[in-house]
């Protein structure tokens, strides 16, 4: 761990958490509608996840993905303006918060329906299978996907074709309200991943470096023909499910116990056993911070609507392509 | 100073109750303290203050119900001065801009691009089916109206060029005027007998040296007779409207005509003013001819300033007839019978007609119906004026 | 021409101005105005139509003597035999 | 194939995905028993040993995932074929093809399409019960984002493939099962109709019959029969109903100023209520009496034989409605 790649662990953690701060403000204002799930709590697992990927490989996300997309480099600007609803956002802002999109960085979107991207990273993976591409799709989802049908059905065909997919599921402890202990008969989800033949790993979300050692070996592994990997992240989401949650379904308590070994915490103190904590000058990266998330929000607010009369396009594609 | 304003959770949240606060005036906070706790319909829910300060002025007590974006405190940040928060956007600015409407009316699709041939007539169904039961030719309807042609169009052509309506819808007209008649027009009646031999053989002279085709029906003279005194007692022409009575310049006598099995129709022999005794007969003709076929005029049905009632054919001697609004008289023709006549105190056997007149009381008095009677049967007794 | 071709061409005549009426419907010894109901105008029109027809006049002098179906065919029957 | 290129509907849509696949090598068939059992209605027979298992994929029993796959593998650069055994089991990927399929490339702002063909047999006739003789492409029809062909004839079941693989969108095609055996002519080099262009199959002046899939044969048997009693139907078979050929159906209907539809699905919110608003909307002026169409029962289909041929379309019924709508003009 050098200074540099603390830094980077660091500086993009912290843009998360204060980003997904800034959101509540601006929810709270009434600037951010529809739905808003944020990602405080589990920056470590993006942050560690995106270092071991490569840009040729693909993300495939969910509904809670502000961390994925800021980890996969797309832009504070973009992402800001998307939920603005404004032209200038990375889906033109008709995806808004559960919706982003980036084909740049092949960042194939968050996606609203529990369990809905794993068939599709399964397509990918098996595309890239045939076409002999040596790159992987990452799959991240959270521990209500485990239930729906399409867990069993991705893994299944993942594992029987051996595609080269990262399945990174981001175990949180609750579907929305309700707990894991009250939606599956298996608790361990490495486990239950492991009938499927899939080499499965349980690491632990809140320290970064250990999610980025298991999620480059994972790669490795999947990049030689081992077939697909299943990553077990233990996390926590230190906000409620989305924005209009009283959050009665779990104790004040337990969300204490869990801030306290929060990602910023574990990385701070992981930082200053090797002496690397006064080195990597964390006001600067404050600040710089800062900057970019009011600069983001200045973007967001100048930006302008789509107009009305281009609400059919991209329904099809355009008379000359087809 | 910045004010901490009540959050919106989410667009379905308008308002919520402060339970709580957890700080107190001159209290410090820094970013992202929770400093209040408020009811909302899905429970508790804490609420956090977006920049550090010191709070300045609590402006809501605890209970108390606000809606989103109202101001809950004033809080004074460290350096008044430079740092400008967002949270002191107040709520009206906190609108995003409402979406301009102006451009939806364009997303609407307009309906559809009219691509009917020109010479397709473009009639709606509705239209299409009572032109049908009418007997409306629609092409020379399109000839006349441009754009589509609706129901109201055929329904108002229909008033002036009207079929003979099928046999229950004249029952329903005739009894819906009945009844208007009797509620409202105060009859009186009067009835004179009429010594019809000396015009009947005076037509049959005449009719001796005319084909059958010319042959001039006894209905005809009769008819012609009533115009005759018509212009001599013109108050018993026209019309009761509005409360005040209202002569008509023309006589246009409606004509009781029997249609097999349909009742009776009473058409307005338009004109008959301007027309001699063969030229009201070829009319009578025409007219009988055309109800029969259901080919009559608008005007035909709607300008009747009078009405004579021949029942004589069937046998029926007084006819009592009610006045049909907005006239103001009826006559009445009975059966042209034998009767005894006493002439220069001898009694002969002539041939008796019963002339009878139904007058609307706000209009005419016996008086004026009398002097028609006695008009009327003094022009059959001489009825060269007839020709 | 006979008597019962002419006695056709009277129902035909009649049928016309009433088409309501079938052939059975048409007495034979009945008065006509009154057993269907064809008043002054209509009886005119039958005649002038037969007079088309047969060429003969009925005067209405003569009108008693064509009241019914059968004295009408008699009455024709003689005068176009005379022209 | 025959010499004279007289075929059938199944060989036309196998000669279809295998004049593809020797084309372009991005080209895969997915679905359940497609490789070694031939496909359940053997229109892939043969293909696994021409391509092998890496392009001719026999899939578990997992709809929406297979399907999902086939919309990750188009958006990564293939251009793959899933075959659903039938619609009614599409169901179960209803959430794949409406909120991925459909929505992804409006949904990115234009960055991702999904040049993805789905393949699935579709309607009843042979007494398989409620569960297995659903009719819903009409249903299909109405996402935007998707392409709804019904092949009727042997040359659109051939060309329709091709049509669908040069689609940079997702396209379905709905064959109706008890065609797979009908015989027809097929010229391979015949320059493919375009997908929206609905066709004309027996001009007529007094009245036009929508009609498609399987309907298309009922639609012309009634027409024959209605020649007999001097009515002249124009037959027109709709090939897509999605998008319409509004163009089509409405220079026919100014034509004929009478019109009705087959529609083997329940005819509530079916294709067939969506033509008549759009006759409505569009050629209002142009109708002598009202529109007719024959529907299905609105029931489970029975499996009791005489029970299901009452609750399907029928040319006797077709006929009773042309002489209907025919009577009120």
């Amino acid at each position: 761990m050098d200074i540099e790649l603390a830094k980077k662990f660091y500086s993009q953690m912290l843009l998360i958490r204060r980003f997904e701060e800034k959101c509540i403000e601006l929810y709270s204002s009434e600037k951010i509608r529809g739905f808003l799930h944020l990602y405080i709590g589990e920056e470590a697992i993006a942050v560690g996840v995106m270092h071991a990927l490569s840009a040729d490989d693909a993300v495939i996300a969910t509904y809670r993905e502000h961390g994925h997309a800021l980890a996969r480099g797309i832009s504070a600007k973009s992402i800001m303006a998307e939920m603005y609803g404004k032209v200038e956002g990375c889906a033109g802002g008709r995806g808004g918060s559960m919706h982003i999109f980036d084909a740049k960085s092949r960042f194939y979107g968050g996606n609203a329906i529990v369990g809905g991207g794993l068939p599709i990273a399964v397509g990918m993976a098996l595309a890239d299978k045939m076409m002999k591409r040596d790159r992987v799709t990452a799959c991240f989802f959270g521990d209500g996907a485990v239930a729906e049908g399409e867990f069993h059905e991705s893994l299944n065909l993942a594992s029987l074709w051996q595609l080269p997919v990262l399945f990174i599921c981001e175990n949180n402890y609750y579907a929305m309200g309700t707990a894991l202990e009250f939606s599956e008969s298996e608790v361990n989800l490495s486990k239950k991943a492991a009938s499927y033949r899939i080499n499965s790993f349980q690491v632990d979300g809140m320290d970064v470096t250990q999610v980025a050692e298991s999620a480059k070996n994972a790669v490795e592994d999947i990049k030689s023909g081992k077939g697909p990997v299943f990553l077990e992240c233990l996390t926590y989401r230190f906000r409620a499910h989305s924005m209009f949650d009283a959050e009665l379904y779990r104790k004040k308590t337990e969300v204490n116990e869990w801030k306290d070994k929060g990602p910023l915490v574990t990385f701070k103190k992981n930082l200053e056993e090797r002496g690397l904590w006064s080195k990597i000058k964390a006001q600067e990266i404050e600040d710089e911070i800062t900057k970019t998330i009011d600069d983001a929000v200045t973007f967001a607010e100048n930006g302008t609507l789509e107009p009305i009369s281009d609400l059919e396009k991209f329904v099809y594609s355009p008379e000359e392509v087809q | 100073m910045s004010e901490f304003l009540m959050p919106s959770l989410g667009a379905d949240m308008k308002s919520a109750i402060l339970m709580q606060w957890k700080v107190k005036v001159g209290d410090r906070v820094t970013k992202g303290q929770v400093i209040a706790e408020i009811e909302t319909s899905k429970g508790v829910i804490e609420i956090e203050v977006f920049q550090d300060g010191i709070i300045e002025k609590i402006l809501v007590e605890p209970e108390t119900e606000c809606n989103v974006g109202t101001p809950l405190a004033l809080i004074r940040s460290d350096s008044d001065e430079e740092n400008i928060t967002v949270s002191s956007v107040t709520a009206e600015q906190a609108q995003t801009e409402a979406i301009p409407l102006a451009p939806l009316e364009k997303a609407t699709p307009d309906r559809y691009q009219d691509t009917t041939p020109p010479q397709r007539i473009k009639a709606s169904p509705a239209a299409r089916k009572k032109a049908r039961e009418l007997g409306l030719d629609l092409a020379d309807l399109a000839k006349t109206s441009e754009g589509e042609i609706h129901l109201s169009q055929i329904e108002s052509v229909a008033k002036t060029e009207l079929k003979t309506p099928s046999a229950d819808k004249m029952r329903q007209a005739i009894a819906s005027a009945m009844s208007l008649s009797n509620a409202e027009i105060p009859h009186y009646y009067l009835s004179a007998s009429v010594n019809m031999s000396p015009a009947l053989s005076w037509l049959e002279e005449i009719n001796k040296n005319l084909t059958i085709k010319a042959r001039i029906l006894p209905a005809a003279m009769i008819i012609r007779a009533v115009v005759l005194a018509l212009e001599a007692v013109p108050e018993l022409n026209g019309y009761w409207q509005e409360g005040y009575h209202q002569v008509c310049k023309e006589i246009h006598p409606g004509i009781a005509i029997a249609l097999r099995k349909k009742g009776v129709i009473t058409p307005a022999l338009l004109g008959a003013k301007d027309m001699n005794l063969s030229q009201t007969m070829q009319a009578l003709d025409d007219l009988i001819m055309r109800t029969r076929a259901g080919k009559l005029r608008g005007a035909e049905l709607t300008q009747q300033s009078i009405t004579i009632t021949n029942l004589g054919d069937l046998g029926v001697e007084n006819v009592y007839g009610v006045i049909y609004p907005p006239q103001v008289a009826l006559i009445g023709l009975g059966k042209i019978i034998d009767t005894p006549w006493v002439q220069e105190n001898k009694v002969i056997v002539q041939k008796v007609m019963k002339a009878t007149l139904a007058g609307d009381h706000r209009a005419t008095d016996g008086r004026t119906g009398a002097l028609f009677l006695d008009k009327f049967n003094r022009i059959l007794q001489n009825p060269k004026e007839l020709l | 021409m006979n008597k019962e071709q002419i006695k056709t061409s009277i129902i035909q005549q009649i049928r016309i101005i009433a088409p309501d009426l079938e052939y059975d419907d048409i007495p034979s010894d009945e008065n006509l105005q009154n057993a269907l109901e064809i008043d002054s105008y209509d009886f005119l029109h039958l005649l002038t139509a037969l007079y088309e027809q047969l060429g003969v006049q009925v005067p209405e002098v003569d009108y008693g003597k064509v009241d019914t179906l059968n004295r009408m065919a008699e009455y024709f029957a003689e005068r176009i035999k005379l022209n | 194939m025959k010499e004279n290129n007289q075929t059938t509907y199944r060989e036309a849509v196998r000669e279809g995905i295998k004049n593809a696949m020797q084309k372009d090598d991005r080209v895969f068939l997915m679905g359940e028993d497609v490789g070694r059992y031939g496909g359940c209605f053997a229109v892939s027979k043969g293909l696994l040993e021409e391509f092998g298992k890496e392009r001719i994929i026999d899939t578990p029993l997992c709809e929406s995932t297979f399907t999902g796959a086939g919309i990750g593998a188009a958006m990564n650069g293939m251009r793959p074929i899933v075959e659903i055994m039938t619609v009614n089991f599409s169901l179960l990927a209803l959430d794949q093809i409406m909120n991925n399929a459909a929505t992804l490339l409006h949904m990115s702002g234009g960055q991702f399409n999904v040049p993805l063909v789905i393949r699935m047999s579709t309607g009843g006739g042979k007494q398989l019960a409620a569960q297995h003789s659903h009719s819903l492409e009409g249903w299909y029809a109405h996402i935007p984002g998707l392409k709804v062909l019904t092949p009727a004839t042997v040359q659109d079941a051939y060309s329709m493939i091709e049509l669908a693989l040069n689609d940079p969108d997702p396209v379905l095609i709905f064959e109706n099962s008890l065609l797979y055996n009908s015989q027809g002519t097929l010229d391979t080099n015949a320059k493919p109709l375009p997908i929206k262009k609905a066709v004309v199959k027996r001009p007529g002046k007094d009245l036009t019959i929508l009609a498609y899939g399987i309907n298309l044969f009922k639609a012309l048997d009634a027409a024959k029969i209605l020649e007999k009693e001097e009515i002249d139907a124009e037959v027109i078979d709709l090939r897509s109903l999605r998008p319409l050929d509004d163009e089509t159906i409405m220079n026919s209907v100014k034509k004929t100023h009478r019109v009705m539809i087959v529609d083997e699905g329940w005819r509530s919110g079916s294709i067939s209520a969506e033509i008549m608003a759009r006759i409505n909307e569009q050629a209002f002026f142009e109708l002598d009496a009202p529109m007719g169409r024959v529907c299905s029962a609105e029931v489970p289909f029975p499996y009791a034989k005489h029970l299901e041929d009452a609750a399907l379309p029928q040319p006797v019924k077709i006929v009773a409605m042309a002489k209907q709508i025919m009577e009120e003009a």
